[in-house]
């Protein structure tokens, strides 16, 4: 009865849907549409010094964004911590796993923490930037989390990292608010020349630490889930 | 093209198929772990949605390179940088919901909604 | 390119339709991961680089890793629960 | 002149820092907080007089509105924050002894995101932004609704998480046929574009953002999580998601309605869904032996009154609903913290053990009275004024429709009346024991009055509250418009 009366509903839902937006069915977009996206991609360029204009509405036009989104992963970190702490009993041995596998592991980590700081480099100039870049350096850790039967992990400079970096966000955003431009994550820096690594002003900077508090918020969200007994 | 079939249509069917695959999910089943996931798909779908609200037939990722690509060929940034935003809280979203869920399962022993007393809804 | 976007969307909406069906909450984390990858390269077609990396990295990858600790530690106990 | 900006990161500053000093400050991390929210009472009260005058745009990354994330503050704005700061800061003085513990800080941390995420859905001036502050304000009470880590609080948590989490999905859904239609994100740019859309489009994208919103502002029938979550969160908190949380939830729906989509010919259907939300609220609370759970549903009464109030189409309408907010947050957050303490020192949540309990917290149960007494709007409680206002406000439309339903909302006040007085019968009962009780502790009775003299002297400055008010209320009847830039 249940399944009936939600698919009626959902049905409902697609209908009104279909019908309202004047059908699912419409034609592809050109681009003589009126958006502030085309606006700022005339301009973003000049105006951030970063090749790849995704990033700069990422960072700068819309970073007020990204500071909540980081915030929001840190709310995620902080509950899972709030209901995953140890409960007190012993912990389940863990199998033993091969020697290739924690081997491979712990050579595989090198690498991808490489990886993931090239992303977070190259977020202005490449796709990828700060979350992507993060993301593949707590897999790496992941890695050997999943392979090894006792990693150090140090929750207390999880959480002195994560506290950290999101302080270095505001930081540079009030940096801005107290410099010239007199506005909160106002760029302060030369923009440099364009589509190199250093250039596009605290964009990277920007980046590197979103990327150091998504690495160390998903390890923490990771350790935490799986190893709090 | 031909007349009826672009691309904005197909991207429009597939995120309203997944929103309304993820509600469905989210509405029926019993199994929390599975509601969660049904949360997922729905997410996915509206991200495809507002992905496809940027998209702009035959152009460009907003990236400019030496070779210079001209602004009009290119795709609207804004919609990406939301999208990226939206993923990042949907797997915030997940994460949580999982771990409440597995406190719950040690607090009662079972995943099952209807077997919960304050679930029942 | 438009009949391989169509391709895509079919192959997500049945692994969707799947998702409801199969009872092993195991393979339905697989099929999310499935439509996960399926959406990334959606996103790569549609000119959304960025997009398909993170949806790749984040909705493939992460999402399925803490699913599946989740459901390991949910029946973990119960097999335990039993004896 | 201070930056608004700050009401936002220096609650967001601060729970960053907490996280960071923890390990070495331990539970002396609440004094941070309490500075971050004295800062932030300081910062909105500066802020008001200023807007008052004009509102102001507090631009962010030096990008000028459309193109960027701009913080709009008027009346609106400002009025809430004192609200927020000001209540936060006496409910965080009252967790200073109510919250016990070795992991404290996590505690203050979402407190202050829960504020953070409070001042920045007022604030700001962009729709998705105004989606991801919904995100922290919704994410950090799923926490902290399951922070006792009890089996109900968790019940409540995950059934408040997945109710909310389609919530956001139907916003966001909104937020992109929003920016498809209009190729806006901006809410003073898209109140101008608007008229450019297809109506029955319009409605379309209202429905799904009323429907979402509507889910964290518990307004009829999307409200079966709050019975629970507000009654297994820790006391304080449960003052703060019916003291604010589902206020602000409710003014962005209420703004968007009349200055952002100017689709006022929906306020009927509104009004209509708001006594029902009254009605039901009401009857169930009647019903209820647990104390919080009474308190709780009595807020989804009082969420009807407000909605009622508000979907008047009239100014003096808004003006009425916005005092009921300010009674309701002061009364409510008294009715809730007292009943923390009740419960903390009783050991029960049935409102039967709570026989005689006047005589051994005196205090605690006078100021509960008052809270009492204010919320059914008896004389001269700021109650009576808000409810007289909100009466006044419906009769004067003079449309059969509403007089109907002021006689249906008489009717909740009286079933109101009837369960709440039948509580402090038991509480003032003569013969009941309830063994060895202490009073609550001098800090929380002292956060406890600040609420009780704002409803006992409120009728003092009256006029002073009205007319800050009611430039709210002409705010929000006015279309948005870019205003001045900061």
């Amino acid at each position: 009865m249940r399944k009936v009366i939600s698919f009626l509903l959902l049905a409902g839902f697609v209908f009104y849907f279909a019908t309202l937006t004047g059908g699912l069915i419409i034609p592809d977009s050109s681009a003589d549409r009126n958006s502030v996206g085309l606006d700022i991609l005339s301009r973003s360029a000049g105006e951030t010094g970063s090749a790849n204009a995704v990033t700069s509405v990422v960072v700068l036009y819309r970073g007020f964004d990204t500071l909540g989104e980081v915030t929001v992963l840190f709310l995620a970190a902080l509950g899972v911590s709030v209901f995953m702490k140890s409960t007190g009993e012993k912990r389940k041995k863990v199998l033993d796993q091969s020697f290739i596998l924690k081997t491979g592991s712990r050579l595989l980590f090198p690498l991808m923490f490489l990886f993931g700081m090239y992303i977070i480099a190259h977020g202005h100039l490449s796709p990828g930037g700060g979350f992507p870049g993060g993301v593949i350096i707590a897999t790496g850790f992941f890695v050997i989390l999943l392979t090894s039967e006792s990693v150090n992990f140090n929750k207390t400079l999880m959480s002195v990292l994560e506290g950290l970096a999101g302080l270095s966000f505001i930081g540079l955003g009030v940096v801005g608010l107290l410099g010239p431009g007199n506005s909160f994550l106002q760029n302060f820096l030369p923009l440099g020349e364009f589509n190199t690594v250093f250039s596009a002003g605290i964009i990277p900077l920007i980046y590197a630490v979103v990327g150091i508090k998504v690495g160390a918020e998903l390890s923490s969200v990771v350790y935490a889930m799986k190893e709090s007994k | 093209m031909n007349g009826v079939l672009s691309i904005s249509t197909v991207l429009n069917f597939g995120s309203a198929g997944l929103i309304v695959l993820g509600l469905y999910i989210v509405f029926t089943q019993k199994n929390l772990i599975k509601m969660v996931i049904g949360i997922d798909l729905a997410e996915t779908g509206v991200n495809v949605l507002l992905v496809s609200t940027g998209y702009i037939k035959g152009n460009t990722a907003p990236i400019f390179s030496k070779t210079g690509l001209q602004v009009s060929s290119m795709v609207d940034p804004v919609p990406q940088a939301l999208v990226l935003t939206s993923i990042v809280i949907g797997f915030g979203v997940s994460a949580l919901a999982l771990a409440m869920i597995i406190k719950l399962y040690e607090k009662t022993g079972t995943l099952d909604t209807s077997k919960i007393r304050g679930l029942k809804w | 390119m438009l009949y391989l976007l169509a391709f895509l969307v079919v192959v997500m909406l049945i692994a969707g339709i799947a998702v409801i069906l199969v009872k092993d909450i195991l393979s339905a984390v697989i099929l999310t991961t499935v439509i996960s990858l399926v959406v990334s390269i959606i996103f790569l077609f549609i000119a959304s680089p960025d997009v398909a990396i993170t949806e790749a990295a984040i909705g493939a990858a992460l999402t399925t890793v803490v699913f599946v600790i989740a459901i390991k530690r949910t029946r973990s106990k119960e097999t335990t629960d039993k004896e | 002149m201070v930056n608004p900006i700050l009401l936002i990161i220096v609650p967001l500053g601060t729970a960053f820092l907490i996280s960071l000093t923890a390990s070495f400050l331990k539970n002396s991390t609440k004094y941070l907080a309490l500075l971050a929210m004295i800062a932030n009472v300081w910062v909105s009260i500066k802020l008001l007089p200023a807007v008052m005058q004009h509102p102001i745009n507090v631009v962010i990354a030096g990008v000028k509105p459309p193109l960027g994330i701009n913080l709009f503050v008027g009346p609106l704005g400002a009025v809430f924050s004192i609200l927020i700061s000001a209540a936060g800061l006496l409910i965080l003085l009252y967790s200073f002894k109510y919250i016990e513990g070795d992991s404290q800080h996590k505690y203050y941390t979402l407190f202050l995101l829960l504020i953070t995420g409070s001042h920045g859905m007022i604030l700001t001036g962009d729709v998705f932004n105004l989606f991801v502050f919904f995100e922290i304000l919704a994410i950090s009470s799923y926490i902290l609704v399951g922070y006792e880590g009890k089996r109900n609080g968790l019940e409540a948590a995950v059934k408040y998480l997945i109710l909310g989490s389609i919530g956001s999905i139907l916003i966001l859904v909104a937020v992109a046929l929003i920016y498809q239609e209009a190729g806006t994100l901006n809410m003073a740019d898209l109140a101008d574009k608007f008229g450019m859309i297809d109506p029955s489009k319009r409605l379309m994208i209202l429905v799904f953002f009323i429907t979402g919103m509507g889910v964290e502002a518990a307004v009829f029938p999307l409200n079966s999580w709050l019975p629970d979550a507000h009654s297994s969160a820790p006391s304080s908190i449960s003052a703060m998601l019916s003291g604010f949380v589902i206020e602000v939830a409710l003014i962005i729906i209420v703004k968007f309605v009349y200055s952002i989509f100017a689709m006022t010919e929906i306020l009927g259907f509104l009004s209509l869904v708001a006594v029902i939300t009254l009605l039901v609220g009401e009857f169930a609370a009647y019903k209820q032996s647990n104390i919080k759970r009474v308190l709780a549903y009595s807020s989804i009464g009082q969420i009807g009154l407000i909605l009622f109030a508000m979907s008047l189409n009239s100014t003096d309408g808004l003006n009425a609903g916005l005092m009921q907010i300010i009674n309701h947050t002061a009364s409510k957050s008294i009715l809730f913290l007292v009943a923390g303490f009740l419960i903390v020192r009783t050991g029960s949540y049935q409102i039967s053990d709570y026989r005689g309990i006047a005589k051994k917290m005196p205090v605690s149960a006078f100021f509960f009275v008052v809270g009492v007494l204010s919320l059914l709007g008896v004389p001269p409680f700021f109650g009576f004024f808000s409810k007289l206002s909100v009466v006044m406000a419906a009769l004067h439309t003079g449309s059969v429709f509403n007089t109907v339903m002021v006689f249906l909302v008489l009717l909740g006040t009286i079933i109101e009346s009837i369960y709440f007085l039948r509580i402090i019968q038991i509480m003032y009962n003569r013969e009941g024991d309830v063994g060895s009780v202490k009073e609550a502790p001098f800090l929380p009775l002292l956060a406890i009055a600040a609420f009780t003299v704002v409803i006992l002297a409120g009728f003092l400055v009256l006029p002073q509250i009205t007319g800050y008010t009611g430039s709210v209320a002409s705010e929000i009847v006015r279309k948005m418009q870019m205003a001045q830039v900061f």
